[in-house]
C-alpha cells in the first residue's frame, strides 16, 4: 500500500492513478477482513474500488488523463505533511499497542453491545444492531449525506449541455450497438448475470440481521446491476428502463422511509427512532424498525448510485473529436 | 406635566419630527411649518423641566437595559439644562435663519437637511439629559452620524473629502480613546452614573485618573482641542446654517459640554485637583486657544477664520474644565452659552453674506456695511461678544474664567485669556470695521472697466447687494439680543453654575 | 409547545422535507413548503430555548437508548441559543429567498436549491444540538455537502472553483476532526461528548490527547475560516448566490466556532486545556492577525461581497479572541459576538443581494447613486456598516464593549488598544461602498434601477431592526450569552 | 533503545495518511486532487480499524462458538465514513466536471490565471 501511495505522487497519467487508488481500495478491503470488519470490507470493496473508481474514470473520459506538470515548488505542502504526520506519530507513542485487548476502547461502551445486543435489539451482528438502532441516528445521517451528494450531482451536472443532448445520446447509443452487436457472448452473459446480481442484493438486503451485509451494501450491488445495464447495452437503454423520475423518487423515498420509522416511533409513544414501541413486544419491534430502515437505506443508495452513475454517464462524449469540441 | 414626561417628550419630538418633515418633503411650506412648529414645542417642553432642576430637583428617567447594569438613563442636573435649553432654542433661531437661507440659495436636497437637524437635535438633547456615561455616548455618535448627511450636503468632491475628515477624526477619537475610557471606568468603578463628586474617588491610582482624563479629553474630538480640530474647518463646506448647528448649537457644544460633565461627575473636581493629573491638558488648551487664533487671522475666508475662532474659544472651556477650580468651572459653563449666541450671530452674519452677496472673502468684503448695514452692525455685536466686551454676555464667562485660574493660582493663564481677547480684536474687528469704514473694492458700475479683469470671479456687483432674506435679519436679531441680554441678566445661568460645582 | 420531542423534531423536520423538495418540478410549490418548515423549526428552536432558560439542560436520548450507548441530544444554553441563530436566519433568508433565487437560479434548478437549503439547515441545526461527536461529524457533512452545492449552483463560473476548494479544504478539515476524534475514542472509549467531558482528565497528559486536540481544532479552524486556514471563504462568499451567501455568512462559521467552544471547553474544560496548552495564546495571536489582515485586505477590494467576506475574516478574529482569553466575560463576548454578527452580516449581505438584482454586480460601482435610487436598501446597508464599525445603538456596540471589557478585566490593555484599533479600519472599509452610494450619480445606463421587491426588503430590515434593537435592549442577548459562558466554564445555572 | 512494534502499524497508516494529503495539498490537477483525498480518507478508516482489533478475536458477528470479538463500534463508525466519503468524491468529481466545462482545464495553475485574467 505504500508503494502505491508513493506512487500515486510521482504519476502523472491520471489514469493510472485512478486505477491505483482503486486498488488501493481493494487493498485496504483486504486490510480490513483481516482486522475483521467484514462489513467494512464489503462496503469499502463496493465503493471504493467500484463505484469511486468507475466515478473518477468516467471524469477523467470527460477532463483528459494527462496531468501537466507542476511549476512551483512544493517545499511548504511537504513542511506542512511532514508535521502533521510527525504530529500524528508523536500521539501514537502513548496509544495502546494494536490488537491490545486491554485498551480502552473495548472496555467502555462496546461491552453492552457485545453482551446486550442479542436481547436487547436481537441481530446477531453487532454491527447491525449498533448501526441500525444504537447508533441509528448517524446513519440516518449517513443516508441524508448520500441523498445530498445525488441530489447535488443532479443540480450540478444534472442539465449541462443539453443542447447537444439529444443528438449525442442518439451517436452514443449508435456506438454502443456497434460496438455490442460484435460481442453477442457478452450481452447474452450479461442478460443472465443481472438478474443474478439483483437477487444476490436482495439477499446481503435481508442477510444483513446474521452475516456482513445491510442496506447500504445490498443497494450499491443493486446499483451495480444497472450500471452493468447501462454499460453492456447502453445509457439510454438503461435510462429507459430506469427513468430518472424513479431514480429521483427512489432517492426521497429511502430516506422518508427512514426518518417516517423514527417519526413513527415517535408517534407511538417512544423516542425519535425507538424501534421497540413499533410491535407488541420490543424485539419485534426492533426487527421491523430495521428491516424498514435497512430497506430505506437499500432504495436511497441505489437511487443514489444510479442516480450519480447516469448523470456523469450521459456527458461522456462519444469520440476523441467530441471531447475536442468541448 | 412632570418634569420626566417633558423631559422624555422633548427628546421624542424631535425625531416625530423628523418623520413628520420627511412626510412633507414634498410641499415646502407644510414642511418648514413642521420645523418650526416641533422646534417650538420642543423648547418649551425643555422649558417645563427648567423650574424643578433650578428648585434643585434632578428628574430622572431609565428606558432600556442596554447592558447588563448599564441602562439608558436620563437625569437632567443644570449643567444639562442650560445645554439644553440653548440646543432646542437655537434650533428655533436657526430653523427660521434656515427657511431664508436654503430658499435664498436655493439649496436642494432641502427636505433631507431639516429631517438629519432634527435628528441632530433630538440627540444633542439626548446628550443634554443623559444620565450616564454610556447614554451619553450613544447621543454622541448618533449625533455624529446624524450630522454627516449634513455636513456633506453638497455632494461634491470637497464635501466628500470633509466628511470623511469629519467622520474620522470625530468616530475615530470617539471609539478609540473615549470608549476605550468609558470602558475602562466601568472595569475600574462598575458604574457609569454621572455622580455629584465623581466615582472615580479611590478607584484608580493617580496614574490611571491622570490617563483616564486625557483619553476622554482627547477622545471628545467634538471639544476640538488641538491636534484634533482639522475636522472643524473641513466641515465648513456645509451650508451656512449646519455650520451654525455645528458651532453653536449642537457638536462642538456637545464636545466641551461632554468635557464638563466628565470632569465634573465621572472625576469630581476635588479629586482631579488632588491628582492633578490634567495640568498638562491646561497647557494644551492653552496652546491651543493661542494657536487657533493666530491660524484664525492667516484665513482670508471668513467661514474658515470664524471656524478657527471656534477652536480657539472652545478650548476656553476646556481649560475652565482643566483648571478644576469652582469659577473656572463655572465659567465655562457659563461660555458654552455665550459663545453659542456670539458665534451663532457670526454665522448668520456670514451666511446672510453669502446669500445676498455671494461672497465668502474677507477681502472682498469691504464697504459690505453700506449695503448690509444691519448685518454688519449684527457681526460687530457678536464680534464684541466673543472679545468679551461690555454690554455683552462674553464678558461674563471670561470673567469667571479668569478668576478660576488666580484661584488655581496660575496667573499664566490670565495672561493667556489677555492675549486670546487682543487676538480675537485683532481677527475679529476689522471684518466689520472695514465693512463700514472701507471703500467697496469694486469700481462704480459708471467707470472704466479697467479693473474689471481683476474681479472676473466676483459673481455679483456691489451695487446689487441688498441685505438678506428677511427670515434671516429676524433671526440674526434674536441671537443678537441674546448676546446682549444675557449681559444684563446672566443670574439664571450662574446660578444654576453654581448648583453644578456646589451641590449642597 | 412543550412537547419532549421538540429538540429532534426541529432537525428531523427541514431534514424530511428535504426530499419533498427534491421530487418537485417547480420552485413556487418547494420554496412554500421549506418557508413553512424553515419557520416551524424556527419557533420549535425558540420553544427550545425558553424550555432550556426556563428548566436548564435538555437531554433527549434517540432510539430510548441511553448516551452513551446510544446518541443523544443534550441541549444547554448556548445550543438553544445556537439553534435560534441558525434556524432564525435560516428563516429569514429563505423569505427573502423567492424573488432572489428566481433571479439568480433556472427554473428546473430551483427545487434543488431548496432541497439543499433545507439540508443544509438541518446540518447545521444537528449539530448545534447533539452531544455525540461522531454524530456531529455526519451533521457536518450533510451541511458541508449541501453548501458545496449550493455555493456552485451560482451563474459565476467562479463559483465552481470556489466551491471546489472549499469542498477540499472542508473536507481536509472533517477529516482532521475525524481523526481527533478517533484519538479521544482510542484512549477513552466513548463518542459521547459528555461522557469524553467526564473522562478525558485521566488521560489528559498523554501524547495522544494532545495530538487529538490539536487535530480538532485544526480541523475545526478550517471549517470557520480562522487565519490562515481562511483561504477558501471570501471566493465562496464572494460567488455564492445572494442568498447562500447570507445563510452561510451568518450561521455556517458561526457553528463550526460553536463547536469549537463544545471541544475546548465542554470536553477538555475539566483538563484546562486552553491554559495549560498554550492553545489560547495561539488562537490570540491569530485571531489579532485575522483583524488587521483581512481588515486591511477587506479595504482594498472593489467587490462588495468580497469585502464583506474578508471583513466576516475580521469578525470571526474578534470572535475566536474573545474565546481566547478563557475568561467569563471573554467568552461571553465571543458569542454574543456570533449571535451580534448574524444579525448584521445578514442585514449586510441581504443589502448586496438586492443591490445584484436591481443592477446585476456587486462591485463597488455598482453602488453609485443607489443612495437615491435605492433608499430603503441602502439604509439597511449602512445600519449593518454602522454595526459592523461599532457605533453605539448597533449591536456590534455592544460585542465590543464586552470584548474590550473582558480585555481590560485580564489588565490586557494592549489588546483592548488593538481591538479599538482594528475596528478604524471597518470605517474605512464600509465608508468606502457608503461614499460611493450616496455621493456618486447613478449612471445614466442604470437609469431604471429601482427599489428592491418587498419580499426581500422585510427581512432584510428584520435583521437591521435587530441589530438596533439588540444593541440598545442587550440584557436579554447578553444574559444568555453570560451564563452560556459560564456553564461552558463549568460554574454555570 | 526498544522499538514499539505493537505501533508499528500504525506508523504505516500515519505514512499512507500523510501521502495522501500531500496529494491533495500539493498537486495542481483537480481529479489528482479528489484522489488524494480519497487516499486520505481511506487511509483514516484504516487507522479506526486498526484500532478495533483485538487480538485473536473475529468478526463482531455473536455466535456460540465464539467467545472473544473485535470492536463493532469502529466499524459501524467506519461505514457511516465510507459513505461520507464516496458522497464527497462524487460531489467533487461533479464539480470538476463543471469547471472543466467552464474553464477548459482542470489544473489549478490554469485556472488561477484564468480568474485573474477575469477580474470583472
Amino acid at each position: 500500500m505504500t508503494v502505491i501511495g508513493i506512487g500515486l505522487i510521482r504519476m502523472r497519467n491520471l489514469f493510472a492513478v485512478v486505477m491505483l487508488s482503486g486498488i488501493y481500495s481493494l487493498l485496504a478491503a483486504f486490510l480490513y477482513v483481516i482486522m475483521d470488519a467484514v462489513d467494512v470490507a464489503f462496503t469499502e470493496a463496493a465503493v471504493g474500488a467500484g463505484i469511486a473508481t468507475v466515478l473518477m474514470l468516467a471524469t477523467l473520459a470527460l477532463t483528459g488523463t494527462q496531468e501537466k506538470p507542476s511549476r512551483h515548488t512544493n517545499l511548504l505542502s511537504i513542511a506542512i505533511v511532514t508535521v502533521t504526520g510527525a504530529a500524528l506519530v508523536y500521539g501514537t507513542l502513548d496509544m495502546p499497542e494494536y490488537g491490545d485487548p486491554d485498551a480502552p476502547i473495548h472496555h467502555h461502551v462496546v461491552p453492552r453491545y457485545m453482551n446486550d445486543s442479542a436481547h436487547e435489539v436481537g441481530p446477531p451482528n453487532v454491527v447491525t444492531s449498533v448501526l441500525a438502532s444504537y447508533r441509528g441516528f448517524d446513519t440516518l445521517g449517513e443516508v441524508t449525506v448520500i441523498f445530498t451528494a445525488a441530489v447535488g450531482v443532479i443540480a450540478l451536472i444534472g442539465r449541462i449541455r443539453r443542447r447537444r443532448s439529444l443528438n449525442h445520446d442518439a451517436r452514443l447509443n449508435e456506438r454502443w450497438a456497434d460496438t455490442m452487436s460484435s460481442k453477442p457472448v457478452l450481452r447474452v452473459l450479461t442478460k443472465l448475470i443481472i438478474p443474478l446480481i439483483m437477487l444476490f442484493a436482495l439477499y446481503v438486503q435481508f442477510h444483513g440481521d446474521y452475516g456482513p451485509g445491510g442496506g447500504f451494501q445490498a443497494g450499491v450491488i443493486f446499483a451495480s446491476a444497472l450500471i452493468l445495464y447501462g454499460l453492456i447495452f447502453g445509457i439510454d437503454t438503461a435510462r429507459r428502463a430506469v427513468p430518472e423520475w424513479m431514480t429521483r423518487l427512489g432517492l426521497a423515498l429511502g430516506v422518508l422511509m427512514y426518518a417516517g420509522t423514527g417519526v413513527a416511533g415517535l408517534v407511538m409513544g417512544g423516542n425519535f427512532l425507538n424501534y421497540s414501541v413499533l410491535a407488541h413486544d420490543h424485539l419485534h419491534g426492533q426487527h421491523w424498525g430495521i428491516f424498514t430502515i435497512e430497506l430505506g437505506v437499500g432504495i436511497t443508495v441505489a437511487a443514489a448510485m444510479v442516480t450519480i452513475f447516469f448523470t456523469f454517464a450521459r456527458l461522456l462524449p462519444v469520440d476523441p473529436n467530441d471531447e475536442k469540441r468541448s | 406635566m412632570s418634569p420626566e414626561t417633558a423631559m422624555l417628550l422633548a427628546m421624542a419630538l424631535p425625531l416625530v419630527g423628523a418623520a413628520g418633515i420627511q412626510l412633507a418633503g414634498p410641499w415646502p411650506n407644510l414642511r418648514e411649518a413642521v420645523t418650526l412648529l416641533t422646534a417650538t414645542a420642543t423648547f418649551l417642553l425643555v422649558v417645563q423641566v427648567l423650574p424643578s432642576v433650578a428648585a434643585g430637583a434632578r428628574p430622572e428617567a431609565t428606558l432600556f437595559q442596554m447592558l447588563p447594569g448599564l441602562s439608558i438613563a436620563f437625569r437632567v442636573e443644570p449643567l444639562g439644562m442650560i445645554f439644553a435649553l440653548i440646543a432646542s432654542f437655537l434650533w428655533i433661531v436657526t430653523s427660521v435663519y434656515s427657511i431664508g437661507y436654503m430658499r435664498g440659495h436655493h439649496e436642494e436636497n432641502q427636505t433631507r437637511f431639516y429631517t438629519f437637524f432634527a435628528v441632530a437635535i433630538a440627540s444633542a438633547l439626548g446628550i443634554a439629559f443623559a444620565g450616564n456615561m454610556l447614554t451619553l455616548f450613544l447621543f454622541y455618535e448618533v449625533l455624529t452620524v446624524s450630522t454627516f448627511p449634513l455636513v456633506t450636503h453638497h455632494g461634491t468632491e470637497e464635501a466628500r473629502r470633509s466628511g470623511r475628515t469629519y467622520l474620522g477624526i470625530l468616530l475615530g477619537t470617539s471609539i478609540c480613546f473615549q470608549l476605550f475610557a468609558i470602558i475602562w471606568t466601568w472595569t475600574l468603578t462598575g458604574t457609569l452614573d454621572f455622580t455629584d463628586g465623581g466615582i472615580l474617588e479611590g478607584r484608580a491610582s493617580a496614574l490611571v485618573i491622570g490617563v483616564l482624563f486625557a483619553l476622554y479629553v482627547y477622545g471628545i474630538g467634538k471639544a476640538a482641542l488641538m491636534p484634533f480640530h482639522r475636522w472643524l474647518p473641513a466641515a465648513m463646506v456645509a451650508p451656512t446654517p449646519v455650520s451654525a448647528l455645528l458651532h453653536a448649537v449642537a457638536v462642538v457644544k456637545a464636545g466641551v459640554f461632554t468635557v464638563l460633565k466628565v470632569t465634573v461627575y465621572v472625576f469630581g473636581i476635588d479629586l482631579l485637583r488632588t491628582v492633578g493629573g490634567s495640568e498638562w491638558l491646561q497647557y494644551m488648551a492653552a496652546a491651543t486657544i493661542v494657536i487657533a487664533s493666530l491660524v484664525a487671522m492667516g484665513k482670508d475666508n471668513l467661514k474658515a477664520r470664524l471656524a478657527y475662532s471656534t477652536i480657539s474659544q472652545l478650548s476656553y472651556i476646556v481649560l475652565g474644565a482643566t483648571l478644576v477650580t469652582s469659577w473656572s468651572v463655572v465659567g465655562a459653563g457659563m461660555h458654552i452659552a455665550m459663545h453659542a449666541f456670539g458665534k451663532i450671530t457670526l454665522f448668520f452674519c456670514a451666511g446672510a453674506i453669502l446669500v445676498a452677496s455671494h461672497k465668502t472673502e474677507i477681502s472682498d468684503m469691504r464697504g459690505l456695511g453700506r449695503a448690509m448695514p444691519f448685518t454688519m452692525a449684527a457681526f460687530l455685536i457678536g464680534s464684541l461678544s466673543l472679545i468679551g466686551l461690555p454690554p455683552m454676555g462674553g464678558l461674563w464667562s471670561k470673567w469667571y474664567l479668569a478668576l478660576g485660574a488666580l484661584e488655581a493660582d496660575k496667573m499664566f493663564f490670565v495672561g493667556v485669556l489677555m492675549l486670546s481677547s487682543l487676538l480675537n480684536v485683532a481677527y475679529l474687528l476689522p471684518i466689520p470695521l472695514r465693512g463700514f469704514f472701507a471703500a467697496p473694492p469694486e469700481p462704480e458700475p459708471a467707470a472704466d472697466g479697467q479693473d474689471e479683469g481683476d474681479h472676473g470671479h466676483a459673481p455679483a456687483p456691489a451695487d446689487g447687494i441688498r441685505e438678506a432674506p428677511l427670515a434671516c435679519l429676524i433671526a440674526i436679531a434674536i441671537t443678537v439680543t441674546g448676546s446682549v441680554v444675557l449681559f444684563f441678566y446672566p443670574d439664571p445661568l450662574f446660578d444654576l453654575m453654581r448648583q453644578v460645582v456646589s451641590p449642597h | 409547545m412543550t412537547s419532549p420531542h421538540l429538540p429532534v423534531l426541529m432537525v428531523v423536520l427541514p431534514l424530511m422535507s428535504a426530499p419533498f423538495c427534491a421530487v418537485m418540478r417547480r420552485g413556487l410549490p418547494a420554496w412554500s413548503l421549506a418557508l413553512v418548515v424553515t419557520w416551524t423549526s424556527f419557533a420549535l428552536a425558540l420553544a427550545v430555548l425558553t424550555q432550556v432558560l426556563d428548566h436548564g439542560t435538555i437531554i433527549y436520548s434517540i432510539g430510548d437508548w441511553a448516551a452513551p450507548w446510544g446518541i443523544e441530544y443534550r441541549i444547554d444554553r448556548i445550543g438553544a441559543f445556537m439553534a435560534v441563530i441558525v434556524s432564525g436566519i435560516g428563516a429569514l433568508s429563505l423569505a427573502y429567498s423567492r424573488r432572489s433565487i428566481a433571479h439568480e437560479i433556472g427554473v428546473r434548478r430551483r427545487p434543488l436549491f431548496y432541497t439543499m437549503f433545507l439540508l443544509s439547515l438541518a446540518g447545521l441545526l444537528g449539530i448545534s444540538v447533539t452531544g455525540d461527536a461522531f454524530n456531529l461529524f455526519v451533521f457536518l457533512e450533510i451541511s458541508s455537502l449541501s453548501s458545496y452545492v449550493l455555493i456552485s449552483l451560482a451563474s459565476d463560473r467562479r463559483a465552481l472553483t470556489a466551491a471546489y476548494r472549499y469542498l477540499i479544504m472542508g473536507t481536509i478539515g472533517a477529516t482532521f476532526y475525524i481523526i481527533g476524534v478517533g484519538l479521544m475514542y482510542m484512549m477513552t472509549g466513548t463518542l459521547n461528548l459528555a461522557d469524553l467531558a467526564a473522562r478525558v482528565p485521566e488521560v489528559a497528559g498523554t501524547r495522544t490527547i494532545l495530538v487529538a486536540l490539536g487535530f480538532l481544532t485544526v480541523g475545526i479552524s478550517l471549517k470557520l475560516a480562522l487565519f490562515p486556514l481562511h483561504t477558501w471563504l471570501p471566493n465562496a462568499y464572494a460567488f455564492a448566490p445572494s442568498v447562500v451567501t447570507v445563510f452561510l455568512a451568518s450561521t455556517a462559521t458561526k457553528v463550526a466556532i460553536y463547536v469549537l467552544l463544545r471541544i475546548l471547553f465542554t470536553v477538555f474544560g475539566k483538563a484546562d486545556v486552553i491554559h495549560a496548552q498554550e492553545i489560547g495564546d495561539v488562537l490570540m495571536v491569530l485571531a489579532l492577525l485575522a483583524m488587521f489582515v483581512a481588515s486591511l485586505v477587506a479595504i482594498f477590494q472593489d467587490n462588495v461581497k468580497r469585502l464583506l467576506a474578508f471583513s466576516s475574516l475580521a469578525q470571526v478574529g474578534y470572535m475566536i479572541l474573545g474565546v481566547s482569553m478563557a475568561t467569563a466575560t471573554g467568552i461571553s463576548a465571543g458569542i454574543i459576538h456570533l449571535f451580534n454578527h448574524a444579525i448584521m452580516k445578514g442585514a449586510l449581505f441581504m443589502a448586496v443581494g438586492c443591490v445584484f438584482m436591481r443592477t446585476g454586480s456587486v462591485r463597488v460601482e455598482a453602488f453609485a447613486g443607489l443612495g437615491r435610487a435605492m433608499p430603503v436598501t441602502m439604509a439597511a446597508f449602512v445600519v449593518g456598516g454602522l454595526s459592523l464599525i461599532g457605533v453605539p445603538a448597533t449591536v456590534g456596540f455592544i460585542s465590543k464593549w464586552t470584548l474590550i471589557q473582558a480585555a481590560l478585566e485580564t489588565g490586557a490593555w494592549p489588546l483592548a488598544v488593538l481591538i479599538l484599533l482594528s475596528s478604524l479600519l471597518a470605517i474605512v472599509y464600509v465608508w468606502k461602498v457608503v461614499e460611493v452610494a450616496y455621493f456618486q450619480p447613478l449612471p445614466s445606463y442604470r437609469g431604471d434601477v429601482r427599489e428592491a421587491p418587498l419580499s426581500m426588503v422585510l427581512p432584510m430590515w428584520f435583521l437591521a431592526g435587530c441589530s438596533i434593537y439588540f444593541g440598545i435592549d442587550a440584557a436579554t442577548t447578553l444574559g444568555i450569552a453570560r451564563d452560556a459562558a459560564a456553564a461552558l466554564l463549568g460554574n454555570g445555572p | 533503545m526498544s522499538v514499539d512494534w505493537g505501533l508499528f502499524n500504525y506508523w504505516i497508516v500515519v505514512i499512507l495518511m500523510m501521502a495522501g494529503f500531500y496529494v491533495v495539498i500539493a498537486q495542481g490537477n483537480l481529479v489528482k486532487k479528489i484522489v488524494g483525498l480519497n487516499i486520505f480518507q481511506v487511509s483514516v478508516f484504516v487507522f479506526y480499524i486498526s484500532m478495533g482489533k483485538v487480538e485473536g478475536g473475529s468478526a463482531p458477528i455473536l455466535s456460540d462458538a465464539v467467545t472473544l470479538y473485535s470492536n463493532p463500534l469502529p466499524h459501524v463508525l467506519i461505514l457511516t465514513a465510507i459513505v461520507v466519503g464516496v458522497a464527497t468524491t462524487a460531489l467533487g468529481l461533479a464539480l470538476v466536471v463543471r469547471i472543466r466545462d467552464a474553464y477548459g482545464s482542470v489544473e489549478e495553475d490554469e485556472i488561477d490565471r484564468y480568474e485573474q485574467e477575469q477580474e470583472d
